[in-house]
């Protein structure tokens, strides 16, 4: 069903004939109190019709990623180097008019928070018409009825009436389905939705995500789909990037990462997540201690301060001095053997998560 | 988070990044330096060794012209006089100069406190009780928001002067400063109290409000501990942005005539005057003017400095 | 009456009796209501409507256990708690306190029972006044109530600081520098100033992250188990619910409609709504058992105009005319275990386990659905 | 009578010898003086419009009302009475018939006067102005509605003080009227006052604006004050209260008719809203529309006079005079009994440096006793407190005196209008009297009520400046309203309360001299009685009128009469 | 929205009741005998006494009052003569009905305000976007520093100053003067243009510097950043999305500056020696003429109020959240 985005056969990871590709993607906010290091030597790819779920706590740089995707952030005191190709289009370097064309043309983004996203002033239906005008040159009326369409496809009920309705006539789950409506218009070839759902109630959310899932099956568009909610990766994505402190530390499918991860962190989130199947009785395993501040982020191993398997790494002080790498394809960026991960999560984290 | 700030309360920390801000420790010097001057006119005055009120010019009639204006170009700057001497009394520009700036910002800085103690009592009552008391402290801020507050203002500082004083006596200065002081409080608090009150609203709705209430304590032990502390940093920023204008209200108070009088020292009357006179004497014009421009403009850097030094996101 | 009848409502009240063991309810609430008067009208302003956020909510909490609310946003889950702390003032229905009536009582009557029933809240940035040190947030309700506790009230806040976790070095240090973990522990400890017997816990793991919401809720587990205190814990993650509390009821537009302990709840729902929001639950569970999926349409009504009858009709797929006119009581249906209260005309079978097909609601998508069907 | 509106006045500065004429007795013009046309202004062209600067409105228009200096500027546009002042350049007034044929014949020893009208005389609409439209002019004046205008003729008539009133309660607009033996009308063309007492004067007191005709049948009362009738050379198309006025030919007035206006501008555009400040830097300037442009009562402003005086070229579109105003220190004769202290206070006056805030040269010139440079009779040189000498003020003797009367530390009040000028002035006099060892009291008052304030006998105060001025070049305008006791009450100008039986006896007496040689000694006489004896009031300055125009305007000369420029000369000289 | 504004304009007319109340009485607690004025010369007690029962202040301040405010809707017959139906007295001073002197003087004040409104809202919101949109840079702090120091300059020591240089000495402009927009549409704005400026100096600065704060909060938020995330060019996103968000703010202020800028034209007024309805209000209260003063304190109150209603209206123009609540 999900097929992992395989790099072992193309050494040579740009020229990967992937429709998006990221290498060691670095973003450094420049702030009063020094630099920020919000992504740090991210890459991944991602092919057409595939959905990639990034999971990671809060502050792992998961949005800015996507931000400087679509060239989003604020360029006097952003820097973005690395390389992110689109489709053989090189975006990190490309002017504003350039990447103006792009977005919401060819990459459209969905936001967490659809109430502040949309303007209060003006009505769903122009929002999602006007990027629509821009990059098909339609008419205003053939715009509006594409609205009125966009509308329906995302299951608003009397798409003619609403679609003169300002946002905030809306309810949450309908402000969600306009801003996917408004993503959609153009029929975009990438998809990024940042926390489409973190906002909604569980049953709205579910609506969401399964109207995504079908609107992706209709427009073949590939989604990048940012999260926290492994339950809502599990049922969604088909590969999975697990961030911390703006570094990649698992990849892998889906079902990979879920059923034998293999980084001590993405063992923590899992351990942390009570699930309705697990055993009442169960504890939690939380992961001690708090976030790493990306001002001064620990050296070597970012994890390391809260990791309990620092002790049995190969090599005194391996985890404090040596950043450990993320293989391509399948993989974590750890210290701990091969064989050690799957000892480890066998004995001592399968048990717990039940 | 904030590893290396321990213990240090939001006010240090906005101290610390006040302190960063060279415009904002500049204007802050500058306005120190006004106040200081303010306080210590009868130092400077007696350093000086000349006072506010002697008419030099009459006493010495070399110093002023046939027509009353200052002899020797320059509006009789000297060595005596260091801002010259002012046409007409002749009494020593430079005196008139800091005990003008005193009757000023004394005035100026008791009317802002009032406004401020009003502002904040209304907004807070209104956002805190909200219901019937919030909606008629509301209504009572439109109902004087609809006045013409200028016109007002000359129009009632007889009414109060002559409320106070029998009709056989003196005005005293202090009367008319407080006369001032009324009138511009009156119509001067209802945009504070706007802001407090939704600032108080807001601050309502946070939840250590209601974890205070849910510990038993009592409205005023609410207001005074928890809500009072938050609302300080809006105060604060308001109220450094309120002085300089409550100075140009005074100073317009008595260009139109119904302020200070002679021989009360002030800063509005010399513009008065110098507006009057800048063809003859220009010189005389400069220092009331470029003391004013610097206040104001140094008092209005402070404001934006402390807001951003509460507030490191705000706008700039 | 009998002692241990727990919830009476309708007609044909069903008793429901609880284990014997278990002894009076500690804090028990009958038919509270709560409505929000709107102001509009013209040309003078008067109540035009009233936004019905609780409606009726019959619910007893035991001493020591953990009661769970769940519900979809703005079915007035945080009013209801809000009402058991008596930060507001119900329109009617009674709240019982120890055998007390607090319903109505005004600050002074309720400063006994104010240290008895604290709070914890969702949002660990706005429950702590950026202005206090850690000592004086948590040292505050003991000033309020008066309380000096032996070896003095410093001694007792560092010791609390520890109980949930935190370095008592950090007497002195203001909320900004802490996690937002850690401020829910200070919290916490704020809760715990005053030796409560019930804490109201509204959504307070919701604004944290996963791996810190595992440390808080291990650190409420203990504290429940250590000192005895009653939780109601107010929340919209069911998995969550689920793993905290013994007993759980289900909140619909103001109303409770289904009220269980956990295992009941979970693996028999009776209420058509329950099921659907267990069906939604993404489960992280990649092998769980995905038989069967609910998806509901539309958003929750207005609270402000509710509909009549049984309030969930408009969305449910099993409603019936007698739904529109008459409104279920809640009571216990047959074949439910004990404790088990639902308030449905026409309940689910009393087990969950692989039964019917998928139930789809929502008419766009079931539109796509064929489209894609057809593709393929 | 009449104070100084309290605009300050200015003079390369006017001496006495200039005011020689101002203050030399009135001739009574004949009946050839009184026939029109007037003679002709040498180089004087018609045509072209003449822009008006004001600080404010006219402060009345119906006649009737009008006794203020910018009242009498324009009424000698737009109106006429029974007579006239005819000036020469040298300033020497002479009363000529206006209206009337002549000045008026005098029988009965004084007590009664006949004026005959001229022909061809009409008024705006074109309405024939005859005898009875005097009368009604003379009647209206008892109305309750006139409050402001000058009440000589009134009281000459019907009985001194408010008495007059009674004679006619509703004036002539119920049906009654004056009884002849009072007023009469015998024809249309003849109109004869009859007095109790001989009146030399009321050839003086017709010439005021306060007695200029209103014709009986366009009479609209209240509604007269915004609307009048011309008789005039002009009259008003258009009137925006506060904002302007528009004064067009009147062409219905016959310039044969008249033997001293001229009608050479076809109109005035009256401006408001300028203060003298602005009028002065306008005028200066010299710009466009301000070439055309004249002050009417604006006058050099205090603080511009130094750069006027500079420019050569400006000081020849100025004129210069002296006005009529003597500002003095008035004692509240009910509060400051002793003398000595008075006599203190007079020696220690710095008279200099008060007008000197005032305008300095241009502005005024120490008074040294109570009557002006411009009333007959006065004395130039006459100098009881040495004023000449220590025009600042002789603060030693002072002291002395005030250490003789014991009065060390008395508390005196001083009273001020509140307006820059007199504000500034205090701070002099307050200083100077507590050098002299008294205590000050400053009241500040409203600068707008400030004459009917100290005008109350129970004023409270002690001390306050005012300005009078004569109504008529002639001490009988001077000396009994300042001074004459039997005229003391509320609103009336004996400020300082002086109730001096041997000074009533004596104004009494001298009011009943027919001959104005005679008169204007004994004036004299009573004057020293009243600086020596009583001194009731310190003089401080007699003030002087300094006013500029645009350079295209023609004809300026200053006008003893107005005491500011005379208007009914003015043209245009492009 | 019609009903919105309906009930808002029926609360205006309430307070402007109130602000005529307080003022009215207020007024009459000056110890001063307000027929002093209209005594004039010849100021003796009968004469005082005629003045009283003309004016009718021998009544209950109440009963005035209640004169007062019947004859602004009915008109009324008052001693000196008839006065027709919008009747705010007549001026002790002039002898003017109140309401036709200040309907004569209002063109101006009107032409003075909405001048300089135009001038400050144009040159402010425009300088405020410029430096928002070049945040940052040398421009920003220019027009930043720049509208510092014009803030802290006032009319009546500007005026002069202007007047100086460009009329009396090099004479490259006439002096101020009002001509009806209706005699020529060259001669009302030159003739205001140097007033307009000065006036609107001490708004100007503290517009741009609103604009520019505003501005930069809008574009900081969520909905602009998603406007461009949709591909719209900056320029759209700026002029479209965030410059309608910035307006709401500084609409907020336009509505609680009304006053001020009344008074703006009152020292503007006296500065140039215009007379239109500021000047007429301080001479009136100079003079104690206490009709004049009430007709224009009512007046300007209506007019500020009246503003507050138009600017409610604006709010909801610019943010249907509002227009359809
Ligand atoms: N404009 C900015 N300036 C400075 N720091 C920034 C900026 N934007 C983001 N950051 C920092 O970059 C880091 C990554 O932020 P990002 O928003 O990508 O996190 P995230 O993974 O999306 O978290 P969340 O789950 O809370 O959305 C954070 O530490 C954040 O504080
Ligand atoms: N103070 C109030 N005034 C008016 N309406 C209110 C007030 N507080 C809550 N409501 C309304 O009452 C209803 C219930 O609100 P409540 O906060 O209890 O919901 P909730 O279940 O806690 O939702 P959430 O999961 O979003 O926290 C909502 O419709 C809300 O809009
Ligand atoms: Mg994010
Ligand atoms: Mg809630």
């Amino acid at each position: 069903m999900t097929t992992l985005t395989k790099t072992e056969d193309s050494p040579a990871p740009s020229s990967s004939g992937a429709f998006l590709s990221v290498r060691d993607l670095r973003v450094q906010f420049s702030t009063e109190d020094g630099i920020v290091k919000a992504v740090d030597g991210l890459s991944f790819d991602l092919e057409r019709g595939q959905t990639l779920g990034i999971v990671g706590e809060s502050g792992s740089g998961k949005s800015v990623t996507n931000l400087s995707i679509l060239g989003l952030h604020n360029r006097r005191s952003t820097q973005v180097s690395g390389e992110i190709v689109l489709d053989g289009q090189e975006i990190t370097g490309a002017s504003d008019k350039q990447l103006q064309t792009l977005r919401g043309n060819k990459m459209a983004m969905i936001f967490q928070d659809a109430l502040t996203a949309l303007s209060p002033y003006y009505t769903v239906g122009r929002q999602i018409a006007e990027p629509y005008i821009k990059h098909t040159g339609a008419s205003k009326k053939e715009a509006r009825a594409r609205a009125i369409e966009m509308l329906g496809k995302v299951g608003i009920p009397d798409p003619k009436n609403r679609v003169d309705d300002f946002p905030h006539q809306f309810s949450g789950g309908m402000r969600q389905r306009a801003m996917i409506a408004m993503s959609l218009v153009c029929n975009p070839e990438l998809l990024i939705a940042d926390e489409p759902t973190t906002a909604l109630d569980v049953t709205v959310q579910a609506q969401i995500l399964d109207l995504l899932k079908d609107l992706q099956q209709e427009f073949g568009s590939a989604i990048i789909l940012i999260t926290h909610d492994l339950g809502v990766v599990a049922n969604t994505v088909d590969d999975l990037l697990v961030m911390y402190a703006g570094r990649a530390v698992e990849r892998g499918t889906v079902r990979e990462v879920l059923k034998t991860p293999e980084h001590p962190y993405t063992w923590g989130l899992l351990g942390s997540m009570p699930r309705l199947s697990q055993d009442v009785g169960s504890e939690l395993t939380p992961i001690p201690g708090s976030p790493p501040s990306l001002l001064n982020p620990p050296s070597g191993c970012a994890f390391n301060p809260r990791c309990s398997f620092v002790d049995i790494v190969d090599g005194s002080g391996r985890c404090v001095n040596e950043r450990p790498l993320l293989p391509e394809g399948r993989g974590s960026a750890c210290h701990l053997t091969g064989e050690q991960k799957q000892q480890v999560f066998i004995e001592t984290i399968q048990p717990r998560l039940g | 988070m904030a590893k290396q700030a321990a213990g240090l309360s939001p006010g240090q920390l906005m101290w610390r990044r006040f302190k960063r801000d060279r415009t904002g420790v500049i204007s802050a010097c500058i306005v120190l330096f006004f106040f200081a001057v303010a306080i210590l006119a009868p130092v400077i005055s007696m350093l000086y060794g000349k006072d506010a009120y002697t008419l030099y010019g009459q006493d010495n009639l070399d110093l002023l012209d046939e027509f009353n204006m200052p002899t020797g170009g320059a509006g009789g700057i000297s060595a005596d006089h260091w801002f010259g001497i002012e046409p007409n009394l002749g009494r020593d520009v430079f005196m008139q100069l800091v005990y003008g700036m005193r009757t000023s910002i004394y005035t100026a800085l008791a009317a802002t406190v009032l406004m401020v103690v009003i502002g904040v009592f209304m907004g807070l009552v209104g956002g805190y009780f909200g219901g019937k008391i919030d909606y008629w402290v509301g209504r009572l801020t439109d109902f004087l928001l609809g006045f013409p507050s200028q016109l007002f203002f000359i129009a009632s500082m007889p009414v109060v002067v002559a409320a106070f004083v029998r009709p056989d006596e003196e005005t005293p200065t202090t009367l008319r400063a407080v006369a001032i002081i009324i009138v511009l409080s009156f119509l001067g608090w209802m945009g504070l109290s706007r802001l407090i009150r939704a600032e108080t609203l807001t601050l309502r709705e946070r939840e250590f409000i209601e974890a205070a209430r849910i510990s038993g304590a009592s409205p005023s032990r609410i207001i005074r501990k928890e809500l009072m502390p938050n609302i300080i940093t809006p105060v604060l920023v308001q109220a450094t942005l309120l002085l300089p204008s409550t100075i140009l209200s005074v100073a317009f108070l008595s260009f139109v005539g119904v302020g200070f009088v002679e021989p009360t020292p002030d800063w509005g009357r010399m513009f008065a005057i110098g507006a009057d006179i800048y063809e003859q004497d220009p010189v005389y014009m400069l220092f009331p003017g470029v003391a004013m421009v610097v206040f104001v403009v140094a008092f209005n850097l402070l404001g934006d400095s402390v807001r951003d030094a509460f507030d490191p996101k705000s706008g700039r | 009456m009998s002692e241990n009848k727990s919830n009476t409502a309708g007609p044909d009240t069903a008793q429901a009796q609880r284990e014997p063991d278990v002894s009076e309810p500690l804090l028990s609430v009958k038919g509270l209501t709560k409505h929000f008067p709107i102001y509009g009208g013209f040309p003078f302003k008067r109540q035009v409507g009233a936004v019905q956020a609780v409606d009726g909510v019959t619910l007893d909490v035991y001493p020591g256990e953990s009661l769970g609310l769940v519900g979809e946003s703005g079915c007035g889950k945080s009013t209801t708690g809000r009402l058991l702390t008596r930060l507001m003032e119900p329109t009617s229905g009674t709240i019982t306190y120890n055998g007390q009536d607090i319903s109505h009582a005004n600050r002074r009557k309720l400063a006994p029972i104010r240290s008895e029933i604290q709070m914890i809240f969702q949002d660990p940035y706005a429950s702590l006044n950026p202005r206090q040190t850690v000592g004086t947030i948590i040292s505050g309700p003991m000033e309020v109530n008066g309380i000096n506790p032996p070896g003095g009230r410093e001694a007792r806040v560092r010791e609390l600081l520890e109980t949930v976790g935190l370095n008592p070095e950090h007497y002195n240090r203001f909320p900004h520098e802490f996690s937002g973990g850690q401020r829910q522990r200070i919290g916490v400890a704020r809760a715990l100033a005053l030796n409560p017997k019930i804490i109201i816990a509204d959504e307070p793991v919701s604004a944290l992250d996963v791996s810190i919401q595992a440390q808080v809720i291990n650190l409420l587990q203990e504290l429940q188990r250590e000192l005895d205190i009653a939780f109601v814990f107010i929340a919209h993650d069911l998995a969550i619910v689920r793993h905290f509390s013994q007993r759980i009821a289900v909140m619909y537009l103001g109303k409770v409609v289904e009220v269980a302990d956990r295992d009941s709840l979970y693996n028999a729902p009776r209420h058509p709504y329950t099921h659907a929001l267990l069906s939604a639950v993404p489960n992280a569970d990649l092998d769980a058992d995905k038989t069967e999926r609910i998806r509901l349409f539309g958003d929750v009504p207005s609270p402000i105009m509710p509909p009549s009858g049984c309030r969930f009709r408009t969305r449910c797929w099993k409603a019936q005319d007698k739904c529109a006119t008459e409104e279920p009581p809640l009571v216990q249906l047959s074949g439910a275990r004990e404790g088990h209260l639902t308030a449905c005309h026409f309940p689910e079978a009393p087990t969950t386990e692989k039964t019917g097909p998928d139930v789809v609601l929502d008419p766009a998508l079931v539109a796509l659905e064929e489209k894609n069907t057809d593709k393929k | 009578g009449g104070s100084d509106n309290d605009n300050s006045s200015k003079g390369k500065t006017k001496t006495q010898e200039d005011a020689a004429k101002q203050s030399s007795a009135v001739i009574m013009g004949d009946a050839k003086a009184s026939t029109g046309p007037a003679a002709d202004v040498p180089g004087a062209k018609p045509g072209g419009t003449m822009t008006v600067y004001q600080e404010a409105d006219f402060s009345h228009l119906d006649p009737a009302q009008s006794y203020v200096s910018d009242a009498k500027q324009l009424d000698r546009l737009l109106q006429r009475g029974l007579t006239q002042y005819q000036e020469d350049d040298k300033g020497q007034l002479t009363v000529v018939g206006d209206l009337a044929t002549d000045s008026g014949k005098v029988t009965d020893g004084g007590k009664t006067w006949t004026y005959t009208l001229k022909d061809n005389l009409k008024d705006e609409n074109g309405n024939v102005i005859d005898s009875s439209d005097i009368r009604h002019t003379i009647e209206r004046t008892y109305a309750p509605f006139i409050t402001d205008g000058p009440i000589y003729i009134q009281n000459w008539l019907s009985g001194s003080g408010t008495t007059y009133r009674k004679a006619l309660p509703d004036g002539p607009y119920k049906g009654k009227h004056l009884p002849d033996s009072v007023l009469a009308t015998p024809d249309a063309k003849t109109v004869v006052f009859k007095f109790k007492d001989a009146q030399p004067d009321l050839g003086q007191a017709l010439a005021m604006p306060g007695y200029s005709v209103v014709p009986k049948e366009t009479d609209t009362k209240e509604k007269y004050d915004t609307d009048p009738v011309a008789t005039g050379p002009y009259k008003i198309a258009e009137f925006k209260p506060g904002k302007s006025m528009k004064l067009v030919k009147n062409t219905n007035w016959d310039p044969a008719t008249d033997s001293v206006r001229h009608q050479y501008v076809d109109g005035f555009n009256i401006e408001y809203n300028h203060d003298d400040d602005d009028q002065t830097k306008t005028l200066l300037a010299d710009r466009g529309e301000a070439k055309n442009a004249v002050m009417f009562t604006g006058q050099v402003a205090t603080n511009q006079v130094s750069k006027v005086v500079g420019d050569a070229a400006a000081m020849k579109r100025t004129i210069q005079g002296y006005a009529p105003y003597v500002w003095q220190l008035n004692f509240n004769l009910d509060r400051m009994t002793d003398k000595k202290v008075r006599d203190a206070i007079t020696y220690a006056m710095p008279n200099a440096q008060l007008y000197k805030l005032d305008g300095g040269a241009y502005g005024g010139e120490t008074a040294t006793g109570l009557m002006a440079p411009t009333v007959p009779g006065y004395e130039k040189g006459y100098d009881p407190f040495g004023k000449l000498k220590k025009p600042n003020g002789d603060v030693a003797k002072a002291k002395e005196l005030i250490k003789e009367a014991g009065a060390e530390g008395k508390k005196v009040i001083y009273a001020y209008g509140n307006t820059p000028v007199r504000q500034q002035q205090a701070v002099l006099i307050s200083k100077r009297l507590e050098e002299i060892g008294l205590k000050v009291v400053k009241k500040e008052i409203d600068s707008a009520t400030w004459y009917e304030q100290v005008g109350k006998v129970k004023n409270g105060l002690d001390l306050y400046m005012t300005g009078w001025g004569q109504d008529w070049p002639a001490a009988s305008t001077v000396i009994p309203p300042s001074y004459d006791g039997t005229q003391l009450q509320d609103g009336s100008s004996v400020y300082s309360h002086v109730n001096d039986p041997k000074v009533n006896a004596e104004i009494a007496r001298i009011m009943k001299i027919t001959d104005p040689a005679e008169a204007q000694k004994a004036w004299t006489a009573l004057h020293h009685d009243i600086v020596e004896r009583i001194n009731p009031a310190a003089p401080i300055y007699f003030t002087k009128v300094f006013q500029i125009f645009g350079s295209n305007v023609g004809g300026l000369r200053y006008s003893s009469d107005a005491s500011y420029v005379d208007v009914t000369r003015l043209y245009l000289k492009k | 929205m019609l009903r919105f504004l309906t009930r808002r304009t029926l609360g205006a007319v309430l307070t402007l009741f109130l602000i005529s109340a307080v003022t009215y009485f207020m007024f009459f607690a000056i110890p001063q005998d307000p027929a002093l004025l209209a005594c004039g010369k010849n100021c003796t007690p009968d004469a005082l006494k005629v003045i009283h029962t003309n004016l009718g202040l021998d009544q209950p301040v109440a009963v005035q009052f209640w004169h007062y405010m019947v004859g602004i809707f009915a008109g009324r017959d008052l001693p000196v003569g008839e006065c027709a139906a919008p009747c705010f007295g007549i001026s002790f001073d002039s002898g003017q009905p109140v309401w036709d002197t200040i309907i004569d003087r209002l063109p101006l004040t009107l032409s003075l305000s909405a001048g300089g409104l135009v001038v400050f809202l144009v040159v402010g919101l425009g300088l405020g976007m410029l430096a928002a949109w070049k945040k940052g840079t040398k421009v920003d702090k220019t027009v930043s520093s720049a509208s510092l120091v014009l803030s802290s300059l006032q009319i009546y020591f500007l005026g002069p100053v202007v007047l100086g240089i460009f009329v009396y000495s090099t004479g490259w402009l006439d002096k101020p003067k009002y001509v009806p927009l209706t005699e020529s549409f060259s001669g009302w704005f030159m003739g205001l243009l140097i007033p307009w400026l000065v006036m609107s100096v001490i708004f100007t600065a503290q517009y741009t510097r609103m604009s520019r704060s505003s501005m930069i909060e809008q574009l900081q938020e969520e909905h602009v950043k998603a406007a461009r995330a949709k591909g719209m060019t900056s320029r759209f996103v700026f002029f479209r999305y965030a410059w309608r968000g910035s307006l709401i703010p500084i609409v907020t202020i336009i509505g609680m500056d009304m006053g001020a800028l009344f008074g703006g034209a009152m020292v503007t007024e006296l500065t140039f020696g215009l007379a239109g309805v500021g000047r007429l209000a301080r001479d009136s209260v100079v003079l104690k003429d206490l009709p004049l003063t009430m007709g224009v304190l009512i007046f300007s109150a209506a007019f500020i109020l009246l503003f507050n209603v138009i600017v409610d209206a604006a709010y909801a123009f610019i943010d249907p959240r509002v227009r359809l609540s």
